[in-house]
């Protein structure tokens, strides 16, 4: 174990204690999608595609009240270290539901009743963070589906490594240091969508954290609406 | 197993009454908003389990059973023990539930109740490598889901912390040739703390914790934090859709934190011998 | 292998040779289900649920004239020596249609054209004898959920140890033993609803262990309306 | 895959028609309650198996292959071979079959089956192995179902015991230094006795050898019973819903008796060579 | 690796390089199915069976202009020299796939529309040339059920063995051989149906190949007439 | 992920649509009729992957990623390297994708693009085993498909291909003592050929390459053709029903063949480093 985070306050890859990695988004990447979008935040390389909203298949599924959101968050066999097989793990069925959760706090599901919407994650390559850069990318590629939503959601992951806590972990900081600890935040709303965290925190080092979170998150929300804005403007489409 | 969903109407009604009540201080079954049902432990319920509790949470009732064996580490740890969570919800446990394999519900369960218990180094996994690098002790925790009155998360990892506290397991040595055999001694494992679950819902502008199956249905969001010994938090699991302000999470931790200090008594007094 | 029976006829647990196990039966012990039943008999550890009458799913199961019935054998990982898979066995798949066939003939199936009944029976601890205990069991969940029945359903099994036909084996004696003979009867019609054998037999020796069998259900039987007795009159409701 | 149900009207109908003709001593078929259809047996049927047998009943029709490996043994026989029967109903074998992996039928008639040759200790498994703890003979009987006309625990039953009996494989041996390897004979399995399956049904009062489909659709309930050379019962399954006396079914077993020592015949003179 | 040729231009099994297997069909084998055919081709037995036309389950399936065709194309454990688990292989999903293609171009499915037809094909004994059997087979059960076709399909494989252009290759041929070319051909319309190869062709090796799997096809279209005559006329049924 | 069936009456009109269209020589995307559309490739797009290449061929896109292992080789061939391609249909790459396992299209795919590339020798299998019968290399080439607009054998074969061909595997070597251990190099896997894959299509009487999802819609038969470097032939797959005169194909061949040339010169450009 190499030390994570060196006397000046660098961390392995140069980076500061609150500095966030490289985060590029590109909106619109699929033909056949209603939305999409492709994120590379870090070295983690996500397509985000949206389907809907459109019939509820089988029937029975359809909720009266609002729509039925399905989401599927999965890594190509290629993303990671040593190859993956392409069944779902039990990670990545997790992770599926609290992205879901993450995002739907943000949809006006009421306003499709008996419909269906489907976020489709693949992750072509992994990184730290993943969980939260396609949580960034979903909320860009619904807004590029038309999708009528309360707040975008931004997110991104803090966590504490040699002691210190910092923002935004890399592999090596997420598998070598101490506690990792992802948020999703609507930024309008100042409404936390998704929290998870393990490792330990004092009550005082959550509480840092989790400020340094949503100014992550703020971050990333400028990252999503110049990427909407070069999509719609530049493109003049 | 998977939970099916459950009438719209009866639920919107539902959460009406609820909320009715909750802004007069109180719930449908006359608790605080922030008390507990009472838990009710029962360790060694099973002989032939090396561990095993049940546990009652008002009608909620779990049954943890852990069974030890030796194995190969995993690669990445290679001089640590195994500790695997597992939960099945029987199909008894409740109308909703239909049949097949474990579905999302069931494997969040799992994996909540696991990252609390293995945050807190709650199993000093260290010390269950008989021989590293070749024969480590792996300990399977299962669940059975007995009957859902809701609240699984917190239910479910008292089982698992009871079962785990109580297992008496074969000792293992290595010999002078490097194999490994039973020394006849029976342990118990390397416990270093009780980590404590707490799950707090928020239905409408109310926070109410151990969340019945009847408030569950009406919940905007969930949020489950597990506390270890030495004031840490050890693991945090958001659920359902709906929002948290930053503010409302921090104060919530600062409430459950006295929480899990009574539900530690009652779980240190059930566990002791 | 230990001898199983000693010169005075005394077995490994201290039975005699026609001696039954402990039995002891909880009556209704779940919330959430419509009929329910806890059973020891030995160091077996069984609950069984019962839910229906109720619509079935999907509808082309439904049966015109008569109640569809369903039964879910199924041992806790837990349960045995060795931790078992969660998924179903062969064994496991076989005794649920046995002990459904041995259930449905004691049931008025008839009474209830086009509903489904559910009989879910979790062996938490497993000796000797699983599947009679869980009949037994399971009979009493059934009377609790209020299903109309011709006739209890009382099951244990015989079996030949050391050349001596002896009732209800525990595990060692099933393991060790000659001959298991699990029997389920109907004690006030005199029938017999599941009958399986392996291990081998003279006709002669047959005859009186099937009698024996019989004998032994009777018992069973007993201790089932004491069950359902204190249950309903003790507690009075 | 499995069997799906089939129309309730004519099978009361049939039911009734049927239960006419019984009355009379006569069956749809025209044979006697007692008697069994033709009994067909042709050996050697698969070149590439080390035995195997087609069985026609009539028009019941199943087909057995026998392969041999060698393979480690179960933990808990370390000196004895492995024998492993499985069943599938191929999809063609009758217009109700529903695709997918075998379902509770299949895997009953599987178990039954395996159970008679097993318990009658047919093939001496103790001589199956090879080199004890390490290496024994895992014998697969593999039965395809190919024209489903009732009765298919005896008709399975005549076949793998037909495949077992004439099957030839490969001798092995235990060099010097512990290596196992082929002698290049080929030799016979360590076989016995040759168990016999017969099952019953009761139809109203009626009780009949051998039912057809038709008569299948509409029975109570079923026995099967495995006789052995040594005037032993070696297994027993009831079937069905329905139930028998205890008188019935000590009748049932002294006719079946007889009538096993008849199909006997017939199946060794069908595989002595 | 032996020589699979010799000097004289005789093959293993002693044929010449023009020379079919002896083949032999059987019709109407089985008394469910509404069609069947068992074919052996070299040391092939193959069953093949047909149901339909019949109702569409589940009914979404329905196809509003034409017969649904399903096929099954199945080997049993027993069939090859080392047990084959019973689960269908990659290679069994491909060949259900290619073979039902070959046989629906010479169904007439237009005139059953909303119909389903299974094509069940067992392989109880394999050789070389399997799927080109099992479609020469399904051809005639097809007809023994009924259903009414364009012209027969007629199959079988050539092959290049140690430099030679040969016809119907066997099991050690198709294994140290260098190409194995199956073809099924629709000999009264001059049509191929099914075409794969692999290994490595010239073109005018190529060329030579295709005439000489045709000219086996028309082969087999004999054998096949025959078979239905035998069938029809013989049997006068 | 499986793809489920479309609309009857639209597949219908658009048939017509083409046919008038092709009378003239034409294409619904203005193409000649033995036209590929552009094809673009791009290689070593992901990191950590030990090859890669993302390959559009119009707005069909996927991308083909190649693990390499160290593994036990097959047993019938103990003395060469393993290659496995797999192929997946992301849920989003149509709207007429099914969730599940692959289904027969997303096998045939992974097995007629392995078929070609195999066949033509590409990757010299006999150089990649580390110590013969113990360890060889296994080579996972996975696609995951993107968007689908027609023509997947062709843009799915290029895409393996070009990983393939551009992939850095690790170098290994024995030791003295037998152990297997890397050497710290990085290099090229044995490559000996380009093959190049070309599709055909025949809707009515006209034979287009490469077709769109559009045309596939509605083609009557389809013929893919692999071509090695050699001027042979080392795969063919005829798909769909519909048929072919020997004469079609034959002729079909030859055209197809200059068109793998110009393809081959295009991915050989994308692969140069």
């Amino acid at each position: 174990m190499g030390k994570l985070v060196d006397e000046q306050g660098r961390r392995v890859d140069g980076r500061g204690l609150n500095e966030m990695r490289p985060v590029k988004i590109e909106v619109g990447v699929l033909k056949n999608a209603d939305g999409s979008a492709y994120i590379e935040h870090g070295k983690n390389k996500i397509i985000v595609a949206v389907y809907g909203p459109k019939e509820v298949h089988p029937r029975h599924l359809a909720l009266p009240d609002r729509m039925f959101i399905r989401c599927r968050y999965h890594m190509s066999p290629f993303s990671v270290q040593e190859r993956k097989s392409p069944q779902p793990s039990r990670r990545e069925i997790e992770l599926s539901k609290v992205i879901r959760e993450a995002l739907e706090a943000a949809i006006m599901i009421e306003e499709y009743p008996r419909t269906a919407l489907d976020i489709f994650i693949e992750v072509l390559e992994s990184d730290g963070g993943s969980r939260g850069a396609s949580i960034t990318a979903a909320s860009v590629a619904l807004a590029n589906a038309g999708i009528p939503m309360r707040d975008m959601v931004a997110s991104c992951a803090v966590g504490k490594i040699d002691g210190h806590i910092v923002l935004d972990l890399n592999d090596q900081e997420d598998k070598e240091g101490e506690v990792d600890l992802p948020v999703a935040y609507m930024p309008n709303l100042n409404r936390i969508t998704l929290l998870q965290m393990d490792g330990k925190l004092l009550h005082e080092e959550f509480d840092r954290a989790l400020d340094l979170a949503v100014h992550g998150c703020e971050q990333i929300y400028g990252i999503q609406r110049s990427a909407l804005q070069d999509y719609y403007f530049k493109q003049d489409r | 197993m998977s939970l099916s969903r459950r009438s719209f109407v009866i639920e919107r009604l539902r959460k009406e009454r609820l909320l009715s009540l909750l802004a007069k201080g109180h719930r449908l079954d006359d608790r605080g908003l922030l008390d507990y049902r009472p838990v009710k432990i029962e360790t060694n319920v099973i002989d032939k389990a090396e561990g095993s509790a049940k546990v009652d949470l008002g009608d909620t009732s779990v049954i943890a059973g852990v069974k030890v064996e030796l194995d190969r580490p995993f690669k990445d740890t290679p001089d640590k023990g195994i500790l695997i969570v597992n939960t099945e919800f029987l199909p008894f446990a409740s109308p909703y539930i239909e049949p097949g394999p474990p579905d999302e519900n069931a494997i969040e369960l799992a994996r909540v109740v696991d990252r609390g218990i293995r945050e807190s180094g709650m199993v000093d996994l260290s010390k269950l490598a008989v021989k590293p690098g070749e024969q480590v002790y792996a300990i399977f925790a299962d669940v059975d889901v007995l009957n859902i009155d809701g609240n699984l998360f917190d239910a479910t990892s008292y089982a698992v912390v009871s079962a785990l506290a109580t297992a008496k397991i074969p000792e293992y040595e290595v010999d002078g040739d490097g194999t490994v055999k039973a020394t006849g001694n029976i342990v118990q494992l390397p416990i270093t703390t009780i980590p404590i679950s707490i799950t707090a819902a928020k239905i409408g502008d109310y926070i109410v914790f151990d969340p019945t199956e009847e408030e569950e249905a009406v919940i905007d969001t969930r949020l489950t934090i597990v506390f270890s010994e030495d004031n840490t938090l050890c693991a945090i699991q958001k659920g359902e859709p709906g929002s948290w302000t930053p503010d409302e999470i921090v104060n919530l931790i600062g409430e459950a934190d006295g929480k899990a200090r009574e539900i530690r008594e009652i779980v240190k007094r059930s566990i002791s011998p």
